[in-house]
């Protein structure tokens, strides 16, 4: 298959699919390996970039798909007259971010840390399809744990967990510790 | 306590207090930055605001603003607590010493706490750049050959049903429960029920001694949520001379004829 | 709208469209001209033909959609039937169940129901033949309706949609119900 083949191939069967194709599947339709996919995928979603398509090729949960362009955003949304996505609360959001960074993870864990019941956030979170179960602890009581799912990536635009923004980026300065000891303090008597 | 809530939408209910007017969120955001004193929020109004919106407006918040109301107004009650508990004079060294190992455990989870606050931000973010771009999710063309494997194989009548349950299922509400502040310890309720045979014996006395032999600092938080219940009950009388002082709890009399334990005082009290 | 912003706007927009897009949308969309979507939509099928694109740019029943190139048809096949093994979706299964309980039921209406979009899901269901449109609602819009077919009846072992199991038979009894009063009581204090 020569290059021009392959991404032929690749725009046709991206185009009739409904979830991120991911290249492995691409590689046993087309026999050829999955970094040569890969990689004319990749070549594919920068043509269109440097021909200012109305459309883009991106990775998003392990898998490519087409979208429209974000800065064709006013006319998609007028022409599906889409809702705007629920929003989360902030203990719902909060808790998506601990089970993101922590998973595999436990309500226990997350409860801890949080310091309040999240068994409701948790349920809600599942519910929509962000979270899932992904596996027990050892030990007594085998605590299901969670992890995130490929609707969690695709919501956000991910092409894998590894995107997601570093943690250590936002935690706070040491300005900031030293006002919380300072307010802990009168807190603990000392 | 715990980072303060920086973003999202308001909580949207309203508090009232003769220092602070406005939504409860608000309010949190302004003593945890220090630029309002909690000493001198009466935190009273606020549990009032929560009992009031409970019965009035329970339809047109949903459960989850009116726990997310809750949450904030334990935390504002943690704060307060916090600050009113005398200090100890004279500390033994090695409660000091577990006094600092406490306090490094809870400034780490508070650290972690505020980065994942502080990244929840920016996955809306992302979420919000995400939805500008849409999917296709056309599909293959009629034209071709579907060899369709039988994609209900397996699935009963049954399962159909079972599916469609789910399907329509109410959103999830949460579980609004006092007991949310508390980790594992006593529940606000079980505390409630302990002082409502402890009080009429006492018949007067202060928060400090009341809670002078507890231990754990959240079991004080928690005999502080179960005083504010009770008061909010008629069945105590607080009262607090200046804003550093003790915090005095009386008894009112004939209160103690009516039920036995909370389940029976919370029933007899709201059901009419 | 320059010549290239209309062209941006129709590849946005025809990509995300599930049905085809007739010009009159568009000129509505992007407030130019019928004759001038067109003949910017015209173009663009023959700009892709010449650079020999996976996809194709088609006018059909009066309106633009994307569609795999036809010599690409080998693999797209071989895409369409990868799923030997497939079994539907937990999404594709509810779906199917609220057409089967609430039919004729219009797409906006699962939506409403499920709180998420569900185009693709609806269309997946039509394509394997277990659910089809059986009218179009009364009223602005005119929705189609769908339906479940005699496949679906038939790979359920149902002789007709009277042996679906009675709904009511899977509610929660008057025992969980109270039990959950019981449960939120305490909670709403009153």
């Amino acid at each position: 298959m020569t290059e021009d083949e392959l991404r032929r191939g690749i725009e046709a069967v991206v185009m009739v699919a409904i979830e991120p194709v991911t290249p492995g599947l691409m590689a046993e339709l087309f026999e050829e390996p999955a970094e040569r996919v890969e990689s004319a995928a990749r070549a594919l979603a920068e043509s269109y970039d440097r021909d200012r398509r109305g459309f883009v090729l991106t990775k998003i949960a392990g898998g490519y798909r087409f979208q429209s362009h974000p800065d064709q955003a006013l006319y998609v949304e007028r022409f599906a007259n889409r809702d705007v996505s629920q929003r989360l609360s902030t203990a719902a959001l909060e808790t998506l971010a601990i089970v993101a960074y922590r998973q595999p993870v436990s309500r226990t864990q997350i409860s801890a840390l949080r310091g309040v019941n999240v068994d409701g956030v948790v349920r809600l979170l599942e519910q929509r399809g962000y979270i899932e179960p992904v596996g027990r602890a050892e030990g007594p009581g085998q605590a299901v744990l969670f992890g995130t799912t490929d609707l969690f990536l695709e919501r956000l635009g991910l092409a894998s967990l590894r995107d997601l923004p570093p943690i250590e980026d936002y935690l706070p300065g040491p300005d900031a510790v030293v006002e919380l000891e300072d307010r802990l303090r009168p807190a603990l008597g000392d | 306590m715990r980072a303060p809530v920086r973003y999202g939408p308001s909580v949207g209910v309203d508090v009232s207090t003769p220092v602070f007017e406005g939504p409860i969120d608000l309010l949190l955001h302004l003593v945890t930055s220090h630029e309002l004193d909690i000493l001198e929020v009466p935190l009273a109004p606020v549990v009032d605001a929560f009992v009031a919106t409970m019965q009035a407006t329970k339809d047109r918040y949903g459960l989850e603003v009116l726990s997310e109301f809750l949450l904030v107004a334990a935390i504002l009650l943690e704060l307060k607590s916090q600050r009113l508990l005398p200090g100890p004079d004279e500390v033994d060294p090695e409660d000091e010493l577990l006094g600092w190992e406490e306090r490094d455990l809870l400034l780490s989870r508070l650290l972690e706490c505020r980065a994942y606050a502080g990244v929840a931000d920016r996955l809306v973010q992302m979420a919000e750049d995400a939805a500008r771009s849409l999917p296709r999710l056309t599909g293959v063309d009629e034209g071709f050959v579907v060899h369709a494997p039988d994609l209900l194989e397996g699935v009963t009548p049954d399962r159909l049903a079972r599916a469609f349950l789910r399907a329509t299922a109410e959103r999830p509400v949460q579980r609004v429960d006092l007991s949310h502040v508390t980790v594992d310890t006593l529940t606000v309720a079980e505390a409630v029920d302990e002082l409502v045979v402890e009080l009429p014996r006492m018949r007067s006395t202060t928060f400090a001694e009341l809670t002078g032999h507890l231990a754990a600092r959240i079991e004080v938080i928690v005999r502080f949520l179960a005083i504010l219940e009770l008061c909010k009950l008629g069945r105590v009388q607080l009262g607090q001379g200046q804003t550093f002082g003790e915090l005095s709890i009386e008894w009112i009399e004939g209160a103690e004829l009516v039920g036995v334990g909370v389940g029976a005082i919370v029933l007899d009290e709201y059901n009419g």
